[in-house]
């Protein structure tokens, strides 16, 4: 089962001191990665590690600055994503991409629909094609209905059905279990393997090292854009895989301080938006960091955008100080000194075309303005003044936002955040997508502000950040609150447990 | 906040034109008028080197074209310079830019189809203080802005004929409706009354019964359907009037495709071009219009003689338009260009135009 | 195994009955919107439906009709093509001209048309692939600068019916079984468009480039190529129509096709192709042209002032965004509560 | 559609890009008045400055709601049917024996009503402005004909009309400069130095971000539209007067002027991008370059054409520099990549 495949034969895929840079981010600085036939080959790092900026470079999304990437030790250049895919190449993006007007059928043969007389598209036989591959997969998925409506974890199954109709010879998937259900992620494996043994080569992403174990023969572990290391799995040990992600010192990285919480400031009870959380109820004190942890699709960010007021509620209350925040008024939430620093930097927290000055100051404008009038002066000054702070790096302050690097984007949001002076902050993903030193930065600011009494509620995927960062860690699944678990409670067992509702994978 | 704001952009606006002024109402107003001074002397000799400019409701318009090719030579005749430039859209706004254009260059002679017979006239007026003779054709404004106006024909006779022609095509027996222009032109509502006081004392029109009148805007697709939907309303229709080369053409275009061809007569006015089809194919039997050379060049040279001090506008002055003959100015300072011009097949390839 | 392939039995009927519906219902909607103006018509005025009748009314709707199926295939793509008018009237004197000087035969005109058209389309795909100029500004300025070159070749002169040759004036006013030719063009235009973009990857990719341009993009679907067909198609179409428009009226000036752009737009939209793009079929939006058709046919038949016309129109508009709006709403919520069932 | 891997240069490209656009908007037109000035005969005249100022009145003035709403990443086409409207809507008050000073606030108001229904259509039930519009570019116009038919009002009374055509004292300053400055005044500091401004911009930029920083995009967007309506209202009663004449037909096709100028003044439809100053610019020249034409005797074909390629070449012209940057960017890498 994990003997290696005879190394003689060159790599089916093989990516060679590979550079990209967007703008000011340098995504990836000198990777490295051979895949092999027959073997399933896992990829693994902290978030902003270059792993997705990478396969988008196998798969032809993006073009290399410096680097090669080969096939069967022929380097090529792939012009588009269609060549890549001609070249036998299917990647399952984290984020699934459907069209939600076409129908799932269409979504999984898009461009290459089974043809019939005419060059017309056979629908019967697409529908047939549709119904095996969801047969395969053992899922239940009508191949007739849009892929409007669709759940995060059946979206996620059309995607992997749609890359396994490609009859790849490099299949990609990353993070492709992060919403399913066990039953599905186990049928999955089995796929995977199946593909194995004819020979594919599978390159595997994920944050689970119980899957990774479970599936892979081989590990590769990128930090900072950069290759770090390649090992059989069978030589290496999970803590030295993370030690090797992190980079340094667990503790030097989740400078937890101790405090103690003091009066309860939001109050939540009873939250519900249908078909997206279901009677979520908690509370978060003064000095208290918490945790808000869960698959993909459990129904966190919704929470979180409901108490903020983004979302409006079906039913439940939100009590800032006591006092109750009206529903769906992010403004009053604010006023209340609520702030929320979005999971989506991009779509959700930056004003990416706007300068950094606008950003920094945009949640102040009233109270910035003299007389009601901006001139600039005084937006300067408070940009200045708070990126210092946070120890933005940025040209200048006039620059567009978009310009930054990952983890200064994060500093801006932050910025713009932290100058509303909030009694609540509430943070989704704070650390995705941005390098290591960032990180330890930002979950430093977060200690430093639990400690100055701000109450801080902090939904992560990162399960070392849950257990290094968090007081107490509500766990949550399928849109409702599975458990509560206290900083001593909680293990990764423990938290994925709730998560899951299931035991680790064998 | 921001319903502050609203006012803020609004009010200061409303204040500066509400300034000097409480309650003015309709029908309190008016002053102005024509202001006739200057004597004519009828012996005088047309000038050379006057600059003429005409102004057609729109370029790109046959009919214009063809006013404008008798004017040019009018112009010609005279010694002078002449100038054909307009807006290509038909609007009153896009016209007053070029009437405003026109006057600063100090033009001599502004000969002026109208868009609108109101919004001219402060322009018209401007360009009158500095010096230039307007003369308006084809389509008038308010006579206080204007010195002359050239008719194409007397309203009372273009009614008469109009009538007189459908009369002989169903003998003076049954419905007849009407397809005119907007329903606020000024030239088809006054031929329109004529018909309908006509109809109502002639006798010898006593069986005859005007059912609808309809307006096709002068626009080719809606006076076709505006033509349908007469037909359809109006099953024992005998014929239609249509006072508008537009609104004609459209007419017989609608009525040569359909079974409705060679029984429902169709008169008006139209261009000989347009309509030389339906004579031939036998949809029209005949129609009239007056000849728009022969009313650009008469515009022209009246604007040419008012320039000259010839004619100044007043009643009963006499002038010489070259080879069109004398021309006498009429009431309100119109000169009338004469009877329409009856089309048929005996005459119609005769004509070009 | 089994218990799933009765599960995803009963998915199947209840999905594709919530798409059939949303999708049936809009056709619907406008099948009985007609059926409803037609009757009340006819039934105060019978001879709104002698043949004499619909064959003007199938006249009219040809043109709108061709140019919407064009521009339900730009919109598709998430664009919008305002230089269809201009194209129109470029292509309808280019051909008139070409006619009047060689009397060549209907079909040659026809292919003329076409290749004016695609020309301009060329441009217009160009200009927003090429230059990454949003439809919306690119054909803005199209419309502008096709409608000044028209102005510059025709000028004041208007080609009439006198000039053009007898073949192709019957062509224009001529039916079989009572179905005017110039309409029979227009609806085999919407056939072809209808399967190409039902039945035909080209067709597909472009419903999944108005859907998710991103995601489009990831599947491999050649963007550019697919805006490019896009484009040259309408403004193909608009130049088709272009020779419709000579034949039906048999004069041609400058003006020719001024502002249609708007009813074209408006066909569309009251047809159910949604602007944002992904959704929509040119059945959908040539049942829209047809029901304006319609309505301008019906008001002076009912003697309803015609200065209501526009504003009916343009109430159908805000009612049938309005509506699909509503639908679409509907359905997203039922399939969401579905969506969480199976899991 | 945009190229999310490239986003990271092409922003700045196209911001610093776009900044210079403004510069250079105003330096083209700069340019074309003097040249203009010194090479057509009476274009330098106080007369003619005057003209100029009377036909680009209505369209300056629309330009700068709709410069607002553009910036939201919104638009309204229906500004020239509103002025349609509320031009007829004043014809028939005046015609009902109603005094010109109520009718003008009222017709104002009529604007401000009929630009709330656009706003509550795209804000209230959250449907593209695009269409929505198109919609009411319709109705408006379609209910100027119901008030009005095809008939004119135009026995407006003397003081008012003379108003809006006279100017100031003895000065050459025609009057309705006055309002023109006041609102580009109150326009532009409202845009560009006031929360409400900074709002306008974040909303277009990134409507999700925006309402997550505590902006209430929709009520912003709605007033935006109101104002929108209000401003039409205004120039409805600008127009009736300074032609004298209220017809249904009025303005017609003048939205397409007014985007028109928008663009070209450098505001992205896209939203979030863009300036007053540039969309100012621009209407100035397209009325200057229309004059003077005119005075040149150009036909108006020309101007047809120069405006949609302007239109064009607006968009184009950054994008086309972006693209040729990346390019030359590209090709660096390259040649260090083999030296290396």
């Amino acid at each position: 089962m994990s003997a290696l495949p005879d190394p003689a034969p060159p790599p089916v895929a093989s990516l060679r001191g590979v550079a990209k840079s967007f703008g000011a981010v340098r995504a990836l600085r000198g990777a490295d990665l051979d895949l092999y036939a027959g073997e399933v080959h896992a990829l693994v790092g902290e978030n902003g590690a270059g792993k997705s900026t990478l396969i988008k470079v196998l798969a032809g999304l993006h073009r290399p600055d410096a680097g090669t990437v080969a096939l069967d030790g022929e380097p090529v250049a792939f012009a588009d994503t269609a060549a890549a895919m001609a070249a036998g190449i299917a990647v399952i993006y984290q984020e699934p991409a459907l069209f939600g007007d076409l129908t799932v059928a269409e979504n999984l043969f898009i461009g290459r629909q089974p043809k019939g007389r005419f060059g017309l598209i056979d629908r019967a036989a697409m529908r047939r094609d549709a119904a095996a591959l969801f047969a395969r997969l053992g899922v239940p998925l009508d191949p007739d209905r849009p892929a409007k409506g669709l759940s995060i974890a059946d979206q996620q199954l059309v995607e992997i059905a749609k890359a396994l109709s490609r009859h790849a010879r490099v299949l990609v998937m990353d993070e492709p279990t992060a919403a399913l259900s066990g039953v599905e992620v186990e049928r999955l494996f089995g796929v995977v393997r199946a593909l194995r043994e004819d020979g594919a080569a599978v390159l595997f992403i994920s944050h689970r090292f119980d899957e990774v174990e479970a599936l892979c023969q081989r590990v590769t572990v990128m930090r900072d854009g950069a290759h770090v290391s390649t090992d059989l799995l069978a030589d290496v040990t999970v803590d030295r895989l993370v030690r090797r992600m992190v980079g340094r010192d667990l503790g030097a990285m989740f400078p937890k301080q101790e405090v103690e919480p003091g009066e309860v400031v939001l109050e939540v009870e009873g939250v519900t938006r249908e078909g997206r959380c279901r009677d979520v109820s908690f509370t978060v004190r003064a000095g208290e960091i918490v945790a808000l942890a869960g698959l993909v699709g459990a129904g966190r960010s919704e929470v979180v955008q409901a108490v903020f007021g983004i979302e409006p509620r079906d039913a439940g209350r939100v009590r800032v100080g006591g006092r109750e925040l009206p529903q769906g008024n992010p403004r009053a939430a604010i006023r209340a000194g609520v702030a929320l620093v979005p999971e989506d930097r991009r779509q959700q927290g930056l004003l990416l075309d706007l300068s950094v000055m606008r950003n920094a100051t945009v949640t102040r404008q009233r109270s910035l303005a003299r007389f009601g009038f901006l001139t600039g002066g005084a937006e300067r000054r408070a940009a200045r003044d708070w990126s210092a702070r946070l120890n933005v790096k940025y040209g200048r302050l006039t620059d567009a936002a978009g310009t930054l690097s990952g983890g200064n984007q994060q500093k801006v949001v932050l910025a713009k955040w932290l100058a509303t002076d909030p009694k609540v902050l509430i943070v989704d993903e704070p650390t995705r997508g941005i390098d290591v030193g960032t990180k330890a930065e930002v979950h430093r600011l977060l200690s430093g502000l639990a400690a100055d009494g701000v109450a801080v509620l902090m939904v992560s995927s990162e399960l070392l950040e849950v257990l290094g960062m968090a007081d107490r860690v509500l766990v949550m699944r399928e849109g409702r609150i599975a458990g509560e678990l206290d900083r001593a409670e909680a293990t990764e067992e423990s938290v994925m447990f709730l998560a899951t509702g299931r035991e680790a994978a064998a | 906040m921001n319903r502050r704001r609203l006012t803020l952009l609004t009010a200061p606006i409303l204040a500066l034109v509400l300034a000097s002024c409480s309650g003015t109402t309709q029908g309190e107003d008016q002053g102005g008028g024509p202001g006739g001074d200057a004597s004519a002397d009828p012996n005088a000799e047309f000038e050379t080197g006057l600059t003429y400019a005409m102004l057609p409701k729109s370029v790109n318009n046959p009919y214009f074209e063809a006013s404008s090719a008798g004017a040019e030579a009018a112009a010609n005749t005279l010694g002078g310079e002449f100038e054909y430039t307009g807006p290509s859209d038909a609007s009153a706004s896009s016209q007053v830019s070029y009437i405003d254009t026109l006057s600063q260059q100090a033009t001599d002679v502004l000969l002026l189809s109208a868009n609108d017979p109101n919004a001219l006239c402060s322009s018209l007026e401007q360009a009158r203080a500095g010096g230039t003779v307007v003369v308006t054709f084809d389509s008038d404004v308010d006579p206080g802005c204007r010195d002359l106006f050239v008719s194409q024909v007397d309203s009372d006779e273009v009614g008469l004929t109009l009538l007189e022609m459908a009369a002989e095509q169903i003998d003076a027996t049954g419905e007849i409706a009407i397809l005119s222009a907007t329903a606020n032109a000024t030239n088809q509502n006054a031929w329109i009354d004529v018909m309908e006081a006509e109809l109502a004392s002639n006798p010898s029109y006593a069986d005859m019964k005007l059912v609808d009148v309809v307006y096709g805007d002068d626009e080719d697709e809606k006076s076709f359907s505006e033509t349908q939907g007469l037909l359809q309303a109006h099953p024992d229709l005998k014929a239609i009037i249509s006072p508008t080369t537009v609104g004609i053409a459209a007419a017989a275009r609608y009525l040569s495709g359909t079974e409705f061809k060679g029984q429902v007569a169709l008169t008006g006015l139209g261009t000989p071009n347009q309509m030389r089809e339906f004579v031939q194919d036998g949809t029209v039997t005949e129609f009239a219009l007056w000849d728009p050379t022969a009313l650009g060049e008469l515009a022209a040279y009246t604007g040419a003689a008012a320039a000259s001090g010839i004619i100044t506008g007043a009643e009963g002055e006499v002038f010489t338009a070259g080879e069109l003959g004398e021309f006498t100015v009429g009431a309100d300072a119109v000169v009338t260009l004469g009877p329409p011009t009856r089309f048929n097949a005996e005459n119609i390839d005769d004509f070009d135009f | 195994m089994t218990a799933v392939e009765a599960r995803s039995d009963s998915a199947t009927a209840t999905g594709s009955a919530v798409l059939d519906l949303v999708l049936r219902f809009r056709a619907l909607g406008l099948v009985l919107a007609l059926a409803v103006l037609v009757g009340v018509t006819a039934s105060l005025n019978p001879r709104f439906l002698s043949g004499q009748s619909v064959r003007d009314l199938l006249f009219a709707a040809a043109v709108t009709l061709l140019l919407a199926c064009g521009m339900t295939v730009v919109v598709l793509t998430r664009g919008i093509d305002l230089s269809v008018g201009s194209v129109l009237g470029l292509s309808a004197y280019v051909t008139g001209s070409a006619l009047s000087a060689t009397g060549m035969a209907v079909p040659l005109a026809l292919l003329l048309g076409l290749a004016v058209g695609a020309v301009c389309g060329a441009l217009n795909g160009a200009i927003i692939h090429f230059g990454r100029v949003p439809p919306l500004v690119a054909t803005l300025g199209t419309l502008y600068v096709l409608r000044g070159v028209v102005y510059f070749a025709a000028g004041g002169s208007r080609i009439n019916a006198s000039d053009l040759p007898r073949a192709f004036l019957d062509f224009g006013s001529g039916h079989v079984l009572g179905v005017p030719y110039l309409f029979a063009v227009s609806v085999l235009v919407l056939a072809a468009v209808g399967v190409f973009l039902g039945r035909y990857r080209a067709g597909r990719d472009l419903y999944a480039l108005g859907s998710n341009p991103e995601a489009a993009r990831l599947a491999g679907v050649p963007a550019g190529r697919r805006l490019m067909t896009a484009y040259v198609l309408s403004g193909a179409l608009a130049g088709l129509g272009g020779v419709l428009y000579a034949a039906r009226f048999g004069t041609v000036d400058a003006s020719a096709g001024y502002g249609i752009e708007l009813d074209v737009v408006a066909a569309v939209v009251v047809g159910g192709v949604a602007i944002f793009g992904g959704s929509g079929t040119a059945l959908g939006a040539g049942l829209g042209a047809l029901l304006l058709t319609v309505i301008d046919n019906a008001l002076p038949v009912l003697r309803i002032d015609q200065f209501w016309q526009q504003a009916i129109v343009g109430a159908l508009i805000l009612a049938a965004i309005a509506l699909d709006r509503l639908v679409s709403v509907r359905a997203a919520r039922a399939l969401r509560r579905k969506g969480s069932h199976v899991d | 559609m945009t190229d999310t891997a490239k986003t990271g240069p092409r922003l700045r490209e196209a911001a610093r890009t776009l900044a210079t656009w403004d510069a250079a908007i105003i330096a083209v037109t700069a340019g074309f008045l003097i040249v203009a000035s010194v090479s057509v005969e009476h274009f330098g005249t106080a007369r003619n400055a005057g003209y100029i100022v009377l036909d680009l009145a209505p369209i300056l003035l629309l330009a700068l709601t709709m410069t607002l709403i553009v910036t939201t990443g919104e638009i309204d086409l229906s500004v020239a049917s509103t002025v349609g409207l509320t031009g007829a809507a004043m014809g028939a008050m005046w015609n009902g024996g109603m005094a010109l000073e109520a009718i003008m606030p009222l017709a104002v108001l009529l604007g401000a009503a009929l630009g709330a229904v656009n706003g509550l259509f795209v804000t209230g039930f959250g449907l593209p402005s695009l269409a929505v519009t198109i919609g009411t570019l319709a109705l408006y116009r379609g209910l100027a004909y119901v008030v009005l038919g095809d008939t004119a009002v135009a026995d407006w009374p003397r003081p008012f009309t003379g108003w809006t055509l006279g100017r100031i004292g003895e000065s050459a300053v025609p009057n309705v400069l006055v309002p023109l400055v006041l609102l580009a005044v109150i326009c532009g500091v409202l845009l560009h130095a006031t929360p409400v401004g900074r709002s306008i911009y974040a909303a277009g930029a990134n409507p999700v971000a925006a309402s997550y920083a505590g902006i209430a995009v929709g009520r912003l967007k709605f007033w935006l539209y109101v104002a929108s309506g209000a401003m039409a209202g205004l120039v409805g009663v600008l127009w009736t007067l300074r032609y004298s004449s209220a017809r249904a037909d009025n303005a017609a096709g003048l939205e397409l002027t007014v985007i028109a100028v928008v663009l070209l003044g450098g505001v992205s439809i896209f939203g979030g991008k863009g300036a007053l100053p540039g969309v100012l610019a621009a209407v100035v020249l397209l009325v200057s370059v229309q004059n003077a034409l005119r005075l040149a005797h150009v036909s108006t074909e020309a101007l047809t054409v120069v405006t949609g390629s302007l239109l064009i070449v607006a968009v184009l012209a950054p994008n086309a520099l972006v693209a040729l940057r990346t390019a030359l960017r590209r090709r660096r890498p390259t040649a260090n990549g083999r030296t290396a």
